[in-house]
């Protein structure tokens, strides 16, 4: 789960990392209200979930309490790259003498939290990879033990954080490094981490919480759902209901896989055949036909899927369930779409019986499967096509 | 002499009387795994499939001292314990199935089983396979034959395709590994494959890959610094997966700017290694490799 | 620092360990409340912290609001092994079923925390070691890793607690482990654990809090001090205001050394040559003359001493300050009780000089120095006694 | 060979620029203890008594890769972190001087430097000397001297007490180890008497004990066993001690029924070793068994 700058902020605050004084507005008059107490001249930040928020138009100067007026009405409401703005994080604007960059996230090699941090800040982490892979120090911190304090020290003098500011990097550094592990943080990001006028100040936060442990961090469940923070898109959210683990893309043709990796395997092939991908669904292990049917008639009520393209490989799974969900999906929408299916594996002669009796054609080959899905995908939106002219 | 798990390989179920634990115990048994005792606590006394169940792992280490190994189906919330047992009980190799571990708990328990100096191979991962000799994991056996080729992949069901299309076309393997598709595992294919290029049994290895890390293009560095030698067949997914979405698996994702399946592949490709675009080809690249040498 | 029971039990609470419904209670009036609130039958519990409060009825039952007047009455300003009692901890009284020990310590061999639990609670552990050693289940823990559930459950099942309280146990323990790291406890005990009617129930607490981390448990100061607490002598507190580490014991040889091993040396002398030594008193190392003379007049006005033994060893300690230190203080109090000197080390000739040009007589071993020590205080009681009888 | 600290010990003062790490530097280096740089926080590139300082030990260790071992006297609070990064930095004997570190981070960094093969003395300690040889400590060199005497005490000023003592009548010592006055130190009187009866540079131990715990017990046990086979004798304060009382040493406490003097002595004579009742008798008692062999 990704958090709002202003959320993170509130973490940032729990763990002693200093930020600006800051309020957050839902409406015009809260964010005058806001900028009222905390003196202008403000900075107004539209907190949705997007990255480049800054240059879509995001964050903007207010110096007077009429400009923020002015500047709010524009935001609130408005849309940044495609997510609407519910909420501004109204901040005293401070003057920046330096920007540094700050993360905490998982090292996949070493199987441990990772440190980077750069005394360029304010641009992506890609950007400073990228063009200044030296400028970036990176050290991977013991889980069992924390960051000690002299690691936090060392990263500081390799970053040349001027002596006035060591022991506070230091702590704000052992802090981040806490929060990620209290709140079992993927990314725990500062960018910018500003040497200010004020001091050292995390002017951004950008905190990624795993989903997997959210059962223990109840305080951070606000109600709001995933949809509504911008984090999926509403199917994806209807299928998080049903339990499916699925991503919307935007092509024509539904796919269903067991196995994450066999699943996007059945994307790149059609891919790789000419065709779109609608979605990546991934029925996961020892799917019952009651999972099969869900799924199926997800996909076949899913107003981008043209086609759908099943591809089982029955291990564990058994395809005479699998088999048996496509039926009942069938049954219940109507084969208004076509499909294909691929189904191998336990019990497979079962299965294609079961399809075959309802006239739906199986393939044991998945490339011969996915290249009839792209040809009727393609037909169907030739027919579509048609439809809309004719 | 294959990898990881052997005939000499004696298993502990931890989870045995749940759904899942039960279920693949007997699978195991079936394949011929040689499964000494199970454990779930306040069970003990009783047997699954004609296997003991006791409360504790120290139990069941100290009532079968020839054990092993364990493999762990407990729920995610409880299986970072259920590693430390079998760690602290002395089992050297642990291999994780649970799915929805939350990845800090997998990184302490990780780094705390290299310093007892266990593996762990997982979490959310089918185990791992050495055909004919003995399954640890879930993956259906009649997928994989013996040979000579090694596998290791981030995915299950994928790898149950290809290797059954490898054993089709005659192509068996000698160890297959299923390192997991969560973000940190306990071995990761650097590993595995480094374990192969020493393994007398293994000739070729397939490499199954997807997007999420850098990984990938870690092996391709060691193959281009000569520090792998044999034959390398590649294949990556995930080449249509859009950025900042996990794809089902946790590990599954482009993030910050890196993990991409291209990258991937090119590493590999200028690395020496031939990279499949389907699992037709990747038999076939398996076949042309092993004949031309 | 010793906790009292009742503030034991708030941390008890605060870590998921149940205890009974329980009210704190300064006044006979409060406790009768409490039972009003509590229900008859309580328990009246003197909060006081010594030893052995049971057996010198510091414990009582009251079935009804009159007799929980009558003993909270007596109870309330009377003393306990010498210990006024201030309050009351009033509980609702509960059925035992059975009563097991449990705690968290040090082991100054692993050197790591220790689990001590046996099936035979609610006596001492002394006893239950001396009497029944084998029924003590020990089990030290890696503080790098924490208490593990599986090593609670271990626990649980070498203790024989019945099945349904199997998994409150594990939590039960772990949480007093966290309790016990947490809060730098030398000591986390419960005795008696016991199974009532209302589940698993810690009946007592017994928590010592390391003095050397009471600046990270600012919570647990609650302005009382440690004289007030019955922990430490008003002479002892004194002393430590001082910055002195100072015992007091019932003799009526003061002693000064330098080093908690000599000092301790010193009074196992004195008792050697048949005195009785009136402290301990270390001055620690490389003393400054300041800290000698603060220690001198300290004992010097102290009304039990008759005689005033030194044992220094000059190390990084030097002669010449101790010296000076001493007779600071004999200028200041005047020479009236007898002293006896033992100085060697660095610049112990410097030293030598200083004292006897005042008249004090210095030794070179302290060996023949405690025996003047005991001697001289035989003479004084003598005097003394004759002063009383004559 | 003598024990802990020899000529080949290259030492790193952690805390040098404080009060007494500055004056304890001076001292040491007078005695001819090989200091090769010193740490402090903010202080690198001054030098203290000539000795150069470096921001942190990573830094000290680049610099002077023959370091081998710490002193460290920085504040109690720091005292755990200046530890980890003493052995982190790859540092093998890390000698606490510091005194008031709350006990439960001392249990973390001895078990963390454990496992990573360090050994810690102390704290509150004085550290160790192997007279003529090296002094990584803060006791006063010219109570000691060269020769066969092993000791080991759990206090500073007593040890210099007995040891010049020892040293007056003629009596020098291998090594003096003072293991700290707290209840958990990083290396206890049953090691160091473990490593006395391997070293070939001493012939006889001298065992300096006190109220609290039961270590001396433990030595005593050994004894009986036939496991430390060396003349050994023994020294216990606190006889006069009142149980539940801290003796100024953390460590120094007649608590749960364990610490009590009278216990360790009866358990040492009774494994036949001898126990002193005043340092006099102690020097006795040692030169009784030395010419009796």
């Amino acid at each position: 789960m990704k958090l709002y700058e202003y959320e993170g902020k509130q973490l940032f605050q729990k763990y002693g990392i200093p930020v600006p004084p800051g309020i957050v507005a839902s409406t015009v008059e809260e964010a005058v209200a806001a900028a009222e107490k905390l003196g202008t001249p403000v900075v107004l930040k539209a907190q949705v979930l997007v990255g480049g928020r800054g240059k879509a138009g995001g964050i903007v100067k207010a110096d007077a309490l009429n400009e923020v007026r002015e500047k709010a009405s524009k935001l609130l409401g408005s849309e940044i790259r495609g997510v609407p703005v519910h909420k501004l994080l109204v901040e005293k604007a401070v003057t920046i003498e330096k920007e540094l960059y700050l993360s905490i996230t998982m090292d996949r090699v070493s199987a441990r939290p990772i440190i980077l941090a750069s005394a360029m800040g304010g641009v992506d982490i890609e950007e400073i990879a990228r063009e200044h892979p030296e400028a970036i120090v990176r050290r991977p911190v013991d889980p069992l033990l924390g960051l000690k304090g002299y690691e936090a020290r060392i990263i500081a003098y390799k970053l040349g954080i001027p002596k006035e500011h060591l022991s506070t990097f230091a702590k704000l550094l052992q802090g981040l490094y806490r929060l990620f592990t209290d709140y079992d943080a993927e990314l725990a990001e500062i960018n910018p981490l500003a040497i200010t006028d004020q001091g050292l100040l995390a002017l951004d936060s950008k905190v990624i919480v795993d989903d997997n442990s959210l059962y223990r961090h109840s305080d951070l469940l606000t109600g709001e759902s995933r949809a509504e923070r911008g984090e999926m898109t509403e199917y994806e959210e209807k299928a998080a209901e049903l339990g499916l683990a699925y991503v919307e893309l935007d092509g024509n043709i539904g796919i269903i896989g067991n196995g994450a990796g066999l699943t996007m395997a059945t994307m790149d092939m059609v891919s790789y055949y000419g065709g779109k991908p609608a979605d990546f669904l991934d029925l996961g292990g020892a799917a019952s036909h009651e999972r099969v049917y869900k799924a199926t008639k997800f996909l076949m009520e899913h107003p981008r899927v043209d086609v759908l393209f099943i591809n089982i490989f029955g291990g564990i799974t058994r395809c005479d369930e699998v088999a048996k969900g496509i039926v009942e999906a069938v049954k219940e929408v109507g084969a208004k779409k076509p499909m294909v299916v691929k189904l191998v594996g336990t019990n497979e002669e079962i299965g294609w019986k079961i399809l075959e009796e309802v006239g739906i054609k199986v393939f044991k080959d998945m490339e011969a499967a996915a290249q009839l899905a792209v040809k009727l995908a393609s037909e169907k939106r030739g027919v579509s096509r048609d439809g809309h002219t004719g | 002499m294959v990898i990881l798990v052997d005939e000499n390989t004696k298993v502990i179920v931890q989870g045995i009387t749940g759904r899942q634990g039960s279920f693949h115990t007997k699978l195991m048994l079936e394949y011929g795994t040689k499964i000494v005792a199970g454990v779930t606590p306040g069970k003990g006394g009783i047997d699954v499939h004609g296997v003991p169940v006791y409360n504790t792992v120290e139990e069941a280490v100290a009532e079968h001292p020839d054990a092993n190994t364990s493999i762990i189906f407990v729920p995610a919330r409880f299986a970072a314990d259920a590693v430390y047992e079998a760690v602290d009980a002395g089992l050297k190799l642990v291999v994780v199935i649970t799915e929805h571990i939350p990845v800090h708990d997998t990184m302490r328990f990780v780094n705390y089983a290299r310093i007892k100096g266990a593996r762990v191979v997982g979490p959310n991962g089918p185990g791992v396979i050495s055909p004919g000799k003995s399954k640890v994991g879930i993956m259906p056996g009649n997928a994989f034959r013996p040979g000579k080729i090694g596998i290791v992949s981030r995915s299950g069901t994928l790898t149950y395709e290809i290797s059954s299309a490898l054993s089709r076309a005659g192509y068996g393997q000698s160890t297959a590994v299923g390192v997991g598709g969560d973000p940190i595992v306990g071995t990761n294919p650097i590993e595995v494959v480094k374990m192969f290029e020493k393994d007398e049994d293994t000739d070729l290895i397939v490499l199954i890959g997807e997007i999420g890390g850098d990984i990938e293009e870690r092996v391709a560095a060691m193959v281009a610094k000569g520090e792998i030698t044999k034959p390398m067949v590649g294949y990556i997914v995930g080449r249509t997966a859009p950025p900042g979405k996990r794809m089902g698996h946790a590990g599954a994702i482009i993030s910050m700017g890196t993990g991409r399946a291209e990258d991937k592949v090119r590493a590999l490709e200028e690395a020496g290694v031939p990279v499949a675009e389907t699992p037709s080809q990747l038999v076939s690249l398996v076949k042309k490799m092993l004949e031309g040498r």
